[in-house]
């Protein structure tokens, strides 16, 4: 490995502050075995005492060339792989993939379909926040919400194994619609969920909104104005946090989005707490959007009407949806054949990391922690 | 055995006072120097307290005093040192043969 | 022999005060024998309650509810391989744990368990515990400079900057305590742990309500420079495992490591026991001056027996409840034996002689325990504060409400 | 309580300090110094103990071990020691000092051999239980100036060790 300061070399980094020893500078690999880098993202760290004075990402240790594969795979064959990009999420992934596909294609799933991709999906995200709510506070040091995250997760993976026998990686929906239907039982499942969680949420608010400590801990760490967002691409709940009122749900409505009456929680700051803020709200709007759904889900077939052999006509498709992260969009080239000629996703973890070095520079080192939990990375979107 | 009696203290100090004295004149170190000039004045220390056992206890009064006058010479030696190491990159005695900088 | 020991038992003073020098052996083995069992017990305490906390049921494997898991960690830490990093500096690395160890062990040698159950009882007994206590600071930053590492040099940086923080606080606010001990006829005070306490009986007033609310603020300002102290959660920023993996003893494993951790739940003991002797009347039982005469005597000297008997039946009830599968046979049988040793213990503590004197150890235990379950408590409930603003609130509220209680105290102390 | 065994621990606590001491002056690496002395500092509390001044002892701990040394060691890990620990350690005065050093151990001995008349033994050690009490009066009654001179030290200390080590701009 080469020496650590030949990455930093490119960087314009901030003085130090020489109110102290000149030769205080230090240089700290932060990964990627690291227990607070969610996988194995390494953070080298330009120190001034505490202060950070710049930051460089390292990724790629989780690179599997997810989208090389898809050019040696029929559409149908790189299904499942897009679930390991972003596992907490991976019933987005797909949808976002399928929807893409049906696009080039030209079809169009039926009602039903839509409405359990719907549900799962949003089901997904309240999991996916939930993991993140954990893992964040567990990384500012308060333990037990993530106990309490993953016993509420459970419940959503327990309908998604009822649902399609997997738990992480489901690959719930196929092009044109689902290949499964609903399990019997699965609206009862669905409805108690929805009586089950709010209470739920509430306790971890409880835990932590109002926690002093939590609050100290987050506020006017890791700030970004709306610009920068806008500048970096950054998307999700961490540009909503800085106040921009922009979900591809409302936006660009997928599936049927345009259906349910639902609002985008914004926050003011654009700091960790904010972030905090818009997140357990999103949870709330999406158990809104999953009662609307259950209520109103259609009967009938749940698969279009798709060829056997998948030859979408020549062209290209950008298609992007609102993941639990952030934009996910997915840009497919056909050349014809039953392969992808070039797949290209658009990983919001791997846009949103990007804010990590203007997000802490300046603060300290517990912030950067803080502010590496608050963008809620997956690694496996980050490197695909 | 013969009874321990106040001069057993003195010649222990006396030792330590020397010790002290070779630290400070021999060492180019600026922190062992100052830990040297400690030894000396606890030195001074363990000779007022045996005395006190004598002439009553003004001894260890003053025992306390040079404790307080060791803590305030460690911090403003220590912050000279810095200082200095600031600016010369170095800590030896010897080298600190400028009266600026 | 037994002449010897019952002519022991009619004395009213500590083996050291007596310069007994044997009982004083006796006495310090004993401690340290009880200390280390108590770190063991706080340890599986600590995983089980924490475990409560968070909806998860704790070590569960070895022994019957996870009763053997401290030994077969201490097994396990013992038999790993010793690991000293090639740059490190040998001697320091070695010797730092020692010192830890020995800083938070010393302070035992004054902490009274009742009017004569303390190995010896110094005059100047709060300061030298709190200057046995403040030296484990060192030990902290020649593990961390030894180390030879960043985040262990990180990690005793800001441990050691931490701990004389708040002990600056910590010292103010134990002087307000002991100028408590003052309000007495001849008008003097007193440093002597033991002296700290029968001050207490004879005021008639636990030093906590004293001047309420400012005996109290005093001992919340102790309680909180306490836990950062032992640099316990939410003040553990030098062990945060989320930023610095684990702070000063990152490079540290095995029997080394466990010294740490032996040091580090000896010292909450120890500060638990100075906070207990200081404001909480020691091993005195509650209510020595309202709920007075034999009866009552009588009652509080039945306490101990009844809450061994009391764990015994919580033991039978977990054998009770025991899977009746044949792979836990021998599990529920060590349960049963472990429930028949707690009221064996139960049912000695009613014989009068032991009971007399085995009461004030049991209340100040108690008292003792209270603290350690906060302590977990804690772990629990907060997050971890930020090295500024835990800066922030030692100097900038803690040292000054401490100095406010102390001049209130003053005052109050010459007025009434 | 009289001390026990008072031979014993003197040698043994005197031993101690003398080896800190040496160790201070000759360890290349300031923080084996360091300990060395923390170890000296110790032992040293150890003696007062056994001249009846506690108070004075725990002053030692708390003060100097737990203070001072740690101040020490905080500039010891600033200031870095790699290169200072491969450089001579001893200056070329080594020999006038070690001569003066040697002269001053003279005049001891010289002062302590002629002098014993002038610490009389068998005068009665001051009364240890209020050891405390008793330095407390003193440095608030009699010594209430020069405490308060020595407060005024510190106060001037601290401004002085800020001033020094924050870069002039």
């Amino acid at each position: 490995m080469a020496d650590p300061t030949t990455y930093l070399s490119h960087l314009e980094l901030g003085e130090p502050d020489k109110t102290f020893l000149d030769s205080s500078e230090l240089i700290i690999n932060m990964g990627p075995q690291h227990p607070a880098t969610h996988g194995v993202l390494r953070v080298i760290l330009k120190l001034d005492g505490e202060k950070v004075l710049g930051t460089e990402c390292v990724i790629g240790y989780l690179h599997r060339g997810v989208e090389k594969i898809a050019e040696h795979r029929t559409y149908t064959m790189f299904n499942p792989y897009v679930d390991r990009m972003d596992y907490v999420a991976a019933v987005s992934n797909g949808l976002g993939y399928c929807e893409a596909v049906e696009k080039l294609l030209n079809i169009e799933a039926p009602p039903r379909a839509k409405y359990i991709r719907v549900i799962l999906t949003e089901l997904n995200r309240i999991a996916s926040h939930q993991l993140w709510l954990g893992t964040h506070a567990l990384d500012i040091g308060a333990m037990t919400p993530l106990f309490y995250t993953f016993r509420d997760r459970e419940e959503i993976l327990k309908i998604f194994e009822k649902y399609c026998g997997a738990r992480l990686t489901t690959h719930a929906f196929r092009i044109g619609g689902c290949q499964y239907e609903t399990y019997e039982g699965f609206e009862q499942d669905v409805k108690k969920f929805l009586d089950f969680v709010p209470p739920r949420i509430d306790e971890y608010e409880e835990l932590l909104t109002t926690n002093r400590i939590w609050v100290e801990r987050t506020r006017e760490v890791g700030k970004i104005s709306a610009a920068d967002c806008k500048a970096l691409g950054v998307t999700g709940p961490v540009l909503r946090a800085s106040g921009v009122k922009w979900d591809i749900r409302k936006a660009l409505p997928y599936a049927n989005y345009s259906e349910f009456d639902f609002d985008i929680p914004t926050g003011a700051n654009g700091d960790t707490f904010d972030r905090y803020m818009v997140r357990m709200q999103e949870m709330r709007q999406s158990l809104r959007i999953i009662r609307q759904a259950v209520e109103r889900i259609p009967e009938g077939p749940i698969m279009a009407k798709v060829p056997k052999v998948m030859k979408p006509p020549v062209g290209e498709v950008y298609h992007s949806i609102e993941a639990p992260k952030g934009e996910l969009g997915y840009f497919i080239v056909s050349d014809g054949s039953t392969q992808p000629y070039r797949v290209r996703v658009r990983p919001p973890s791997f846009v949103n990391l990007q804010a990590l070095d203007i997000m802490v520079r300046g603060q300290l080192v517990a912030d950067v922690i803080a502010v590496i939990g608050t963008l809620d990375i997956v690694l496996g979107e980050v490197d695909r | 055995m013969i009874p321990i009696t106040t001069l057993h203290y003195l010649v222990t100090a006396a030792a330590l006072f020397v010790l002290g004295v070779i630290g400070v004149l021999t060492r180019r170190n600026v922190v062992i120097v100052l830990m040297s000039i400690e030894l000396i004045l606890n030195a001074v220390n363990l000779n007022l307290v045996a005395f006190s056992r004598i002439w009553g206890l003004h001894g260890q009064v003053f025992a306390i005093f040079v404790i307080t006058d060791a803590a305030a010479e460690a911090a403003v030696g220590l912050g000279i040192l810095i200082a200095f190491f600031r600016n010369k990159e170095t800590v030896n005695v010897d080298e600190v043969d400028l009266l600026k900088w | 022999m037994l002449d010897y020991v019952t002519s022991y038992l009619g004395m009213n003073t500590t083996p050291g005060q007596a310069g007994n020098v044997f009982w004083a052996l006796i006495y310090i083995l004993v401690v340290f024998a009880g200390v280390s069992v108590a770190v063991m017990a706080m340890n599986w305490l600590e995983r089980k309650a924490l475990a409560h906390f968070q909806i998860r049921l704790g070590p569960m494997r070895v022994g019957p509810h996870g009763l053997l898991q401290p030994i077969a960690d201490a097994v396990k830490l013992m038999t790993k391989e010793d690991i000293i990093p090639a740059e490190a500096d040998a001697f320091v690395f070695w010797i730092a744990p020692l010192i830890i160890l020995c800083a938070s062990f010393t302070v035992y040698i004054v902490i009274p368990f009742g009017p004569t159950h303390a190995i010896t009882d110094l005059n100047i007994g709060v300061l030298f515990m709190l200057g046995v206590s403040s030296l484990s600071v060192l030990g902290v930053v020649m593990a961390g400079w030894a180390s030879n590492s960043h985040y262990p040099l990180l990690g005793a940086l800001r441990s050691s900057a931490q701990m004389i923080s708040y002990e600056v606080a910590m010292g103010m606010a134990v002087v307000s305590a002991i100028l408590m001990t003052s309000l007495n006829k001849t008008g003097t005070g007193t440093l002597s742990m033991i002296g700290i306490v029968e001050a207490q009986q004879q005021q008639q007033i636990w030093f906590l309500f004293k001047f309420f609310p400012f005996g109290f603020i005093a001992f919340a300002i102790f309680a909180i420079a306490m836990v950062a102290e032992t640099n316990r959660a939410p003040f553990d920023l030098p062990e945060a495992e989320s930023e610095l993996t684990a702070g000063f003893h990152t490079e540290y494993s095995g029997l080394r490591w466990s010294l740490f951790m032996l040091g580090e739940y000896a010292a909450m003991i120890a500060v638990s026991s100075i906070a207990v002797t200081l404001w909480l009347g020691g091993w005195l039982r509650p209510f020595p001056n309202t709920l007075t005469g034999a009866t009552w005597d009588l009652v509080f000297s039945l306490l101990p027996g009844f809450t061994f008997l009391g764990l015994a039946l919580i033991a039978f009830i977990g054998v009770i409840r025991m899977p009746k599968h044949p792979y836990f046979r021998i599990q529920t049988m060590g349960l049963a034996g472990f429930a028949v040793v707690l009221g064996i213990i139960g049912l000695v503590l009613f014989i009068p002689p032991v009971r007399d004197r085995i009461q004030d150890i049991f209340w100040f235990v108690a008292k003792v325990a209270v603290f350690m379950y906060l302590y977990i408590w804690y772990r629990a409930t907060f997050p971890r504060y930020r090295f500024d603003q835990l800066m922030r609130v030692g100097w900038k509220v803690l040292l000054p409400v401490a100095i406010g209680v102390l001049i209130m105290t003053a005052i109050l102390g010459v007025v009434l | 309580m009289a001390p026990v065994a008072t031979g014993f621990f003197f040698y043994f606590l005197s031993g101690l300090t003398l080896l800190g001491g040496i160790l201070v002056i000759t360890q290349k690496n300031p923080v084996h110094s360091a300990l060395a002395l923390i170890l000296g500092l110790l032992s040293q509390a150890g003696l007062y103990l056994m001249l009846y001044a506690p108070f004075v002892a725990g002053v030692q701990i708390i003060l100097y071990a737990g203070g001072i040394m740690v101040l020490f060691l905080f500039v010891i890990m600033l200031v870095s020691i790699e290169r200072t620990q491969r450089e001579e350690q001893f200056n070329k005065l080594w020999l006038v000092g070690l001569l003066s050093a040697g002269a001053l151990g003279a005049l001891f001995v010289l002062v302590y051999a002629k002098g014993t008349g002038l610490f009389p033994e068998g005068a009665a050690p001051p009364a240890e239980s209020n050891n405390t009490q008793q330095v407390g009066q003193l440095l608030y009654g009699q010594y209430m100036f020069s405490f308060e001179i020595a407060s005024l030290l510190l106060l001037v200390a601290i401004i002085g060790a800020v001033v020094m080590a924050k870069r002039r701009t």
